[in-house]
C-alpha cells in the first residue's frame, strides 16, 4: 500500500553489519542485501527449457549426436549439458565425467568457485592453475558468490579473475579505467569467455591479442601451433572453443549501442517501490518484460518472435554445419583408408580444424546466435564452406592414390 | 501495422461526470487526496511526479524537445474543454487504483485510448507543417508515433 | 473530424489545374504540386557511389566478373549495371543491350514505362504481355510518373501494375483492404519484386504462392519445371533473380516492425514552413539524418557503421559464393569431358541450380543484405553449401567414369 511504498522508497542501502573482505558465503552478504539475496538463491530453480535454452540440464550429445563425432577424442564427447543457474557452477563441475576420465588442472576452478581468488592468492598463479583440480577441489564450498563481482566494503562492481584482467591488459585496456556501464559486461566477461590452458603450467588464458572476432582467435592459435586435442578419427589438431558469450556480444548491435549483459539477464525489477538489479540470472525468454521492454516498446510475443527467428536461423545453420563436417571426417577417413599420409591430407586437415572450430564458436556461445545474429550465419557459411572442402581435398587425394 | 482510429466524438459532459462520480465514490476520499489525485487537476507537471512511478518520464521531459513548449497535460489531455476534463478524470481514476494496488505493467504501457489522446495534439499543434502528409490523399491519419515515439520523453 | 478537415483543404487548397484521369507527364502533375514534382525530378542527379550501390551506372560485370560465367548464355552477361534513379527507368531499358541482343517481349513495359497501363486497357493484359517489345518501344516515352502510384483525383496512393494485383490476389490478399501504411509499401512492389514471364503468352508473374522467401519461391519454380535459360557451360537449367527488394525486406525485422520502404526512401523532409515526402528516391546512405535518426536516435557516422557492417558481412559471403559458383561450374564441365551424360550429372545440376538462384537472389537485391542481414546470409550459406555439393557430385562422377 502507498504508506508502504513511501517509507520503502525512503530506505536506501542501510548495512546492518558490515562484510568481512574475505566473506565469500552469499548468505552473510545478504543479511544487508537480502532482495538480491533472495533472487539470487533463486538461480536454483528449473524454471524449464526455452526453445534453444533454458535450466534443464539436458544431455546437448544426445540432442545434437554430430557432437560426439564432432569432439572424438576429448572429453566433451563423453559428456556435456545444457548450463544451467550459477547455483550450480561448483557441483556440476565437480560431478561431470569430464574432471573423472581427465584429470583436469586447478585452472578449472577460476570460474567455477568463489574459492578461486583466495587459492590463487594463496599458491601463486601459476601453481594454483596447474595443481591437479583433483588436489584441491576439497577445498571448494561455495561456487558462484556476490564476491565475484562487488567489493564487499563499497558494493562496487570488480574484477576478481586474473585471465580477465591479462587478457584486457594484453590489449590495452585499463580495466581501472572501465565505466559503469562497461562494468556491467566486463564482470561476467571474467567467466563467459573462449579461454585455453597455456603451457605446462595450465596457465588460463584468453585468445584475444588479435582481436575478438573468430578469424582472429583462429589465426592466434594457429600462429601459436597450439591444439586442444587431436580428432580420434580424422587425425586433425583441432580446438575446443568455449561459451564465447562475450565475443559474440562484442560484434553485435547491442554491443555497439552500449548494451551490456547486466541490462537483458540483471534487469531492475521494482520490489515495492524499490527498484533492484534482479539477480536471479537466467534466459531472458524467461522474462521479457522486464529485460526488453524498457528499451523496445513492443509486445511480449514480438520480442519471442524476434528472439526465436534469430535462434531457429542459427540452428538450422549449425545443422547443415555439422552435416558438412560428418561428411568432412567420412572422407578424410576413407582417405586414410586408402593409404594417406599426414602430409597428404595437409591441407584436407587444416580445413577439418577451422571448419570445426568455426561451428564450435556459434555451437558453444549460448544464445543460439541471439547476440549477433549475422555474425553467427557469417560465421558457419565460413563453417560450412571449409568442412566441404576439407571433404574435396581429402576426396581428391583418395582419387590421385587410387591413380587419377 | 494498425493507425489507431481517432477517439469517437462523444457526449463529454455525460462522460465527465461520470468520471468526476467515479473519482469520487469509486476511489475513496482518502486515496484521492494522499495519493494526491489533485494532481490531475492542475496543469503543472511537477504535480504529475507527485507519482514517483511517473518521475523517468519528466526526468526524460525536462531533458526534451518538447520541456519549454508543452506540459504533460497539453499532450496527455485535449485540448477541448470537456474532452480535457473527461480524460482527466477517466485517468484520475485508473492510474490512482493502480497505484494503490500495484496492479500494472512494468515498464508502464500507454494505453490506445491515450495514445490518441496524444496523437490529436501533435496533429493540433503542429498542423500547418504537417497539413499536406497528414492524409496525403489517403483516409486513414498519419501516425506521428510511428517515428516520433520518443518526443516527449525518451526515457 | 477538425484535422482531417483542415489537412483536407490544404492538400486540394493547393490544386490549380485539376490532373486528367490519364495524364502521365510528371510536370503537369507538378503544376499542382511543385515541391514533390521539384524533388522527383532530382531522381536525374548522379550523387556517385555509396560502398555497394548508389546512382553511378557502373558495370556490375566489370566489378564482379564472377558473375560473367555465373550468367553464362544469358544477356544479363553481357550487359548488367547498377541501376540509377527513376529518370532513367525507361532509357536504360532501351538502350540496354539485353533489348537488342534478344527479342524482349512487351512484359518488360510493365515496369519501366508509365504508358504500361494504358497499353493494357488498350491491348489486353496477356497480347500486351507477348507484343515484342520493339514494336511497342515507339510509344513509350515516360519512364517513372505520379500516375504510377497516385490517383490524379484525390492524390491517394493505388496499385496500377496488374502482376502485382494478381499475385497478391493468388495470396489470399486483399488489396483494397490495404492500410495506408502498406500502401506505403505495396506501391514500391509492383516493380521491386522478382518476377518471370509465363507461358507462351509470356505473362509477367510473380512466383509467391508458396511463399517469398527464397526456399519457397525456389520450390514454385522447381514444381513448375520453368527455367529461365540453359548454362552455356554446364547445361543446367538455370533460374535468374531480379531485385527481389520486397521479397527480402518482408524477412527483416523493419518490416516485422511496420516499417515501409517510402519510410526509409521516402522520409519527410522540410520545405519552408510544410513537410513533404521527399520525392528524391535514392540511396538512404545519400540522407541519413532524414531516412533513419527520427526513429534511431544515434550518430549519422554510426547509421553509415550499422549499413556499412551489414554490407560488408554480406559482400564477403556473395564473394565466397561466386568461387563455390565457379568451382562447380569448373567440376561440371571437367565431367562432360570426362563423357559425363546429363543424367550422371542429374543431382550437380540441380545442386548448381539451387545454389546459383540462392546466390542471385542476395546478389540481385540491392540492399547487398541491409533490408535483412541474417537472411542474406542464410541464404548465402545454402547457396555456398548447394555449390560445393554440386562440385562433389560433379567430381564423383568423373571419378567414377575414369573407373573409380
Ligand atoms: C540484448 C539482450 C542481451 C544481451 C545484451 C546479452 N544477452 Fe545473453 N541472452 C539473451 C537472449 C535473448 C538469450 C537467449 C536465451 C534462450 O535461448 O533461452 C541469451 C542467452 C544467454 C545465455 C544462455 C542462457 C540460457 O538460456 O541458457 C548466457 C549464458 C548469456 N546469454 C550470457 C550473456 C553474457 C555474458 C552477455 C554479455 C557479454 C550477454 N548474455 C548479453 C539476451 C542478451
Ligand atoms: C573461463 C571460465 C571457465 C573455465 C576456465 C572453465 N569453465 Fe566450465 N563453465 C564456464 C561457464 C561460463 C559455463 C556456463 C556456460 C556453458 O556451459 O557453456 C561453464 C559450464 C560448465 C559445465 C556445465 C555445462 C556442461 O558443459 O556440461 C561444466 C560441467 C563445466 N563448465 C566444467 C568445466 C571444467 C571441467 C573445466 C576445466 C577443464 C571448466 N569448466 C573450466 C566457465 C569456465
Ligand atoms: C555475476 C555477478 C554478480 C553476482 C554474483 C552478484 N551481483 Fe550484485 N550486482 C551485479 C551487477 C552487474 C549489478 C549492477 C551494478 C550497476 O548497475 O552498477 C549488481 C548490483 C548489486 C547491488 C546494487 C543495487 C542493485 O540491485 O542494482 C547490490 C546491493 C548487490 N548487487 C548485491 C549483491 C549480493 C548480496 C549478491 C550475492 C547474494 C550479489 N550482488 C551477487 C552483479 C552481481
Ligand atoms: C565466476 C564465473 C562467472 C561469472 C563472473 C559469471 N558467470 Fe554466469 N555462469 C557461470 C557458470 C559456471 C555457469 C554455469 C553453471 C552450471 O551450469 O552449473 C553460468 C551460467 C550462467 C547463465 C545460464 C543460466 C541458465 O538458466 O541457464 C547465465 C544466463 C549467466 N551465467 C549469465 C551471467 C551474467 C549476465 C554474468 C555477469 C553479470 C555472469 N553470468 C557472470 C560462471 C560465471
Ligand atoms: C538497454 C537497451 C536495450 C535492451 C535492454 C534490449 N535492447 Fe534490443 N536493441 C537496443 C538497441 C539500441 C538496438 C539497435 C537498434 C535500434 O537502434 O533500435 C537493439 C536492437 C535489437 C534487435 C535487432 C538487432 C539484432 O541484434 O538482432 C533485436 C532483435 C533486439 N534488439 C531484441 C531485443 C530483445 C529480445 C531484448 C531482451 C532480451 C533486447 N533487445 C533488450 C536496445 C536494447
Ligand atoms: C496517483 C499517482 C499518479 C499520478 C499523480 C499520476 N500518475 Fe500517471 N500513472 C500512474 C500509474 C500507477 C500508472 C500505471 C497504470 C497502468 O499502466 O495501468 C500510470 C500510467 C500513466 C500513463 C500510461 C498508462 C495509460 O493510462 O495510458 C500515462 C500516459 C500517465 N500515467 C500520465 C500521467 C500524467 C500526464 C499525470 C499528471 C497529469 C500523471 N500520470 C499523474 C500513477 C500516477
Ligand atoms: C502544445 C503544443 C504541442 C504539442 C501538443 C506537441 N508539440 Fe511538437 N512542438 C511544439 C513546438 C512549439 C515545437 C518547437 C520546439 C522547438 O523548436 O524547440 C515542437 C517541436 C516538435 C518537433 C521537433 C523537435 C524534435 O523533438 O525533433 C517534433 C518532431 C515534434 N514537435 C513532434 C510532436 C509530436 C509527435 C507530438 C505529439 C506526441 C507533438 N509534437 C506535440 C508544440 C507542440
Ligand atoms: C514516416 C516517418 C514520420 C512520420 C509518420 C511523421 N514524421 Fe514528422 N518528421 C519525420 C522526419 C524524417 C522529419 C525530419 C524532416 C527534416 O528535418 O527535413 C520530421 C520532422 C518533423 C517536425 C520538425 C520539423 C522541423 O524541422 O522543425 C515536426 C514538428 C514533425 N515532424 C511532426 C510530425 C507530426 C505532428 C506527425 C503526425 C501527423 C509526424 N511528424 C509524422 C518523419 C515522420
Ligand atoms: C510532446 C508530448 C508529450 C509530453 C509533453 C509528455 N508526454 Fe507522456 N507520452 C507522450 C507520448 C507520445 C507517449 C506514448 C509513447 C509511446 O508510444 O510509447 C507518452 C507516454 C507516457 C507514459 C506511458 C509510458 C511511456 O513512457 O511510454 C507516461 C507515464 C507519460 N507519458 C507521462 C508523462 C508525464 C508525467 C509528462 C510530463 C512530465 C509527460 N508524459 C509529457 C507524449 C508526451
Ligand atoms: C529501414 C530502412 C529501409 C527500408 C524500410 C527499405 N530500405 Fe531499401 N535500402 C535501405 C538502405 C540503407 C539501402 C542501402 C543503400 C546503399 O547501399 O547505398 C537500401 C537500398 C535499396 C535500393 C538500392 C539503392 C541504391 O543505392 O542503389 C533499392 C532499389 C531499395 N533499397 C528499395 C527498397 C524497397 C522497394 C523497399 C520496400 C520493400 C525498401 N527498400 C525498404 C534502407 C531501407
Ligand atoms: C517486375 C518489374 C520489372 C520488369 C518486368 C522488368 N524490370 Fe527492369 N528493372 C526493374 C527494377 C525495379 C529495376 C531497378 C533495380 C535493379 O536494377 O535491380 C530495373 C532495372 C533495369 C535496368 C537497369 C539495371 C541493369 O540491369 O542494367 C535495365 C537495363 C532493365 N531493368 C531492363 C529490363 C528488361 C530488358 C526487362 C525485360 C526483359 C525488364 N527490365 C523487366 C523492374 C522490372
Ligand atoms: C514511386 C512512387 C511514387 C511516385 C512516382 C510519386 N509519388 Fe507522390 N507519394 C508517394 C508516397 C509513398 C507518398 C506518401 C503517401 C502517404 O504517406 O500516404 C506520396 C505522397 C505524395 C503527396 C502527399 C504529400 C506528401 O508529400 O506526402 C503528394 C502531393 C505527392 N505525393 C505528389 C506526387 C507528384 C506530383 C508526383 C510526380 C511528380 C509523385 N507524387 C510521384 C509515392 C510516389
Ligand atoms: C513502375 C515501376 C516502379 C515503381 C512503382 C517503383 N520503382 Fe523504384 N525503380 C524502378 C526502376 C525501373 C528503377 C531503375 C531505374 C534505372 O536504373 O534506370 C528504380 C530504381 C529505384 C531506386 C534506385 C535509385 C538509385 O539512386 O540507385 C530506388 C532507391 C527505388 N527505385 C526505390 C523505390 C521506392 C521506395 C518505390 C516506392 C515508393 C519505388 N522505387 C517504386 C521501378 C519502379
Ligand atoms: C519508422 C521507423 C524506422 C526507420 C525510418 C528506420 N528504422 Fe531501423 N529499426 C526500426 C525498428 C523498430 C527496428 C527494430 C529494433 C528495435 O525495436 O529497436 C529497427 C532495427 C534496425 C536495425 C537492426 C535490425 C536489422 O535489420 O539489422 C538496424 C541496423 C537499423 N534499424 C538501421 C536503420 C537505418 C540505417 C535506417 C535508415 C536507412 C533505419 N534503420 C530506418 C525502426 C526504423
Ligand atoms: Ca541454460
Ligand atoms: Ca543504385
Amino acid at each position: 500500500n502507498i504508506n508502504q511504498r513511501k517509507a520503502e522508497a525512503a530506505l536506501t542501502g542501510f548495512v546492518i553489519q558490515p562484510i568481512a573482505a574475505d566473506e565469500l558465503d552469499p548468505a552473510a552478504w545478504g543479511v544487508n542485501y537480502p532482495l538480491q539475496y533472495e533472487r539470487f538463491m533463486m538461480t536454483e530453480i528449473n524454471y524449464g527449457q526455452t526453445p534453444y535454452g533454458g535450466s534443464e540440464p539436458y544431455s546437448k550429445l544426445e540432442r545434437y549426436p554430430a557432437m560426439v563425432r564432432i569432439w572424438a577424442g576429448y572429453a566433451f564427447s563423453v559428456d556435456h549439458n545444457e548450463e544451467r543457474g550459477h547455483f550450480y557452477a561448483q557441483s556440476d563441475q565437480e560431478n561431470t565425467q569430464r574432471v573423472q576420465i581427465v584429470n583436469q588442472p586447478g585452472a578449472c576452478i577460476n570460474c567455477h568457485s568463489a574459492e578461486a581468488p583466495g587459492l590463487i592468492a594463496e599458491l601463486g598463479w601459476e601453481e594454483f592453475n596447474h595443481t591437479p583440480y583433483n588436489d584441491l577441489v576439497e577445498r571448494l564450498h561455495t561456487g558462484s558468490s556476490c564476491a565475484d563481482c562487488h567489493d564487499p566494503a563499497t558494493m562496487e562492481l570488480r574484477i576478481t579473475r586474473p585471465a580477465f584482467i591479462n587478457a584486457m591488459t594484453a590489449r590495452g585496456i585499463d580495466l581501472s579505467e572501465a565505466t559503469r556501464q562497461e562494468m556491467r559486461t566486463y564482470v561476467c566477461a571474467q567467466c563467459h569467455v573462449e579461454y585455453y590452458f597455456a603451457g605446462d603450467n595450465k596457465v588460463l588464458t584468453f585468445p584475444w591479442t588479435n582481436g575478438l572476432n573468430i578469424d582472429d582467435i583462429s589465426e592466434y592459435y594457429t600462429d601459436l601451433g597450439f591444439k586442444d586435442w587431436t580428432h580420434a578419427e580424422s587425425g586433425a589438431q583441432m580446438i575446443k572453443i568455449q561459451h564465447p558469450e562475450f565475443e559474440m556480444w562484442s560484434s553485435g548491435l547491442h554491443a555497439a549501442n552500449g548494451v551490456a549483459c547486466a541490462d537483458c539477464h540483471m534487469p531492475y525489477i521494482r520490489e515495492g517501490s524499490i527498484k533492484v538489479s534482479d539477480h536471479w540470472l537466467r534466459s531472458p525468454l524467461n522474462n521479457l518484460e522486464a529485460a526488453c521492454q524498457t528499451c523496445h516498446n513492443v509486445s511480449v510475443e514480438e520480442l519471442e518472435r524476434r528472439v526465436v527467428t534469430a535462434q531457429n536461423t542459427t540452428a538450422e545453420l549449425l545443422r547443415s554445419a555439422e552435416a558438412a563436417l560428418l561428411d568432412a571426417i567420412d572422407a578424410i577417413v576413407a582417405a586414410r583408408a586408402a593409404g594417406a599420409s599426414d602430409e597428404d591430407l595437409a591441407e584436407a586437415l587444416r580445413l577439418h580444424r577451422e571448419a570445426s572450430l568455426r561451428w564450435d564458436f556459434v555451437s558453444s556461445e549460448n544464445s543460439t546466435g541471439f547476440h549477433s545474429p549475422q555474425e553467427a550465419a557469417r560465421i558457419l557459411a565460413n563453417s560450412i564452406d571449409f568442412a566441404r572442402q576439407a571433404e574435396l581435398a581429402a576426396k581428391a587425394v583418395t582419387a590421385a592414390l587410387s591413380g587419377n | 501495422m494498425t493507425v489507431p482510429s481517432s477517439p469517437a466524438p462523444l457526449s463529454w459532459r455525460i462522460l465527465i461526470l461520470m468520471a468526476g462520480l467515479g473519482i469520487l465514490f469509486g476511489l475513496g476520499a482518502f486515496t484521492f487526496t494522499y495519493a494526491e489525485g489533485t494532481s490531475y487537476i492542475s496543469n503543472n507537471p511537477e504535480t504529475c511526479v507527485n507519482c514517483h512511478i511517473m518521475r523517468p518520464q519528466f526526468s526524460a521531459w525536462v531533458k526534451g524537445s518538447h520541456h519549454n513548449v508543452a506540459t504533460c497535460n497539453d499532450c496527455h489531455t485535449p485540448h477541448d474543454f470537456f474532452g480535457k476534463w473527461f480524460v482527466k478524470g477517466v485517468n484520475g481514476f485508473n492510474h490512482s487504483r493502480a497505484f494503490t494496488s500495484g496492479d500494472f505493467p512494468e515498464p508502464i504501457q500507454i494505453t490506445d485510448f491515450n495514445r490518441n489522446v496524444a496523437l490529436n495534439n501533435c496533429r493540433d499543434c503542429h498542423a500547418s507543417l504537417v497539413s499536406q502528409v497528414v492524409l496525403g490523399g489517403q483516409h486513414e491519419e498519419l501516425d506521428c508515433l510511428a517515428c516520433h515515439n520518443g518526443v516527449g520523453h525518451d526515457d
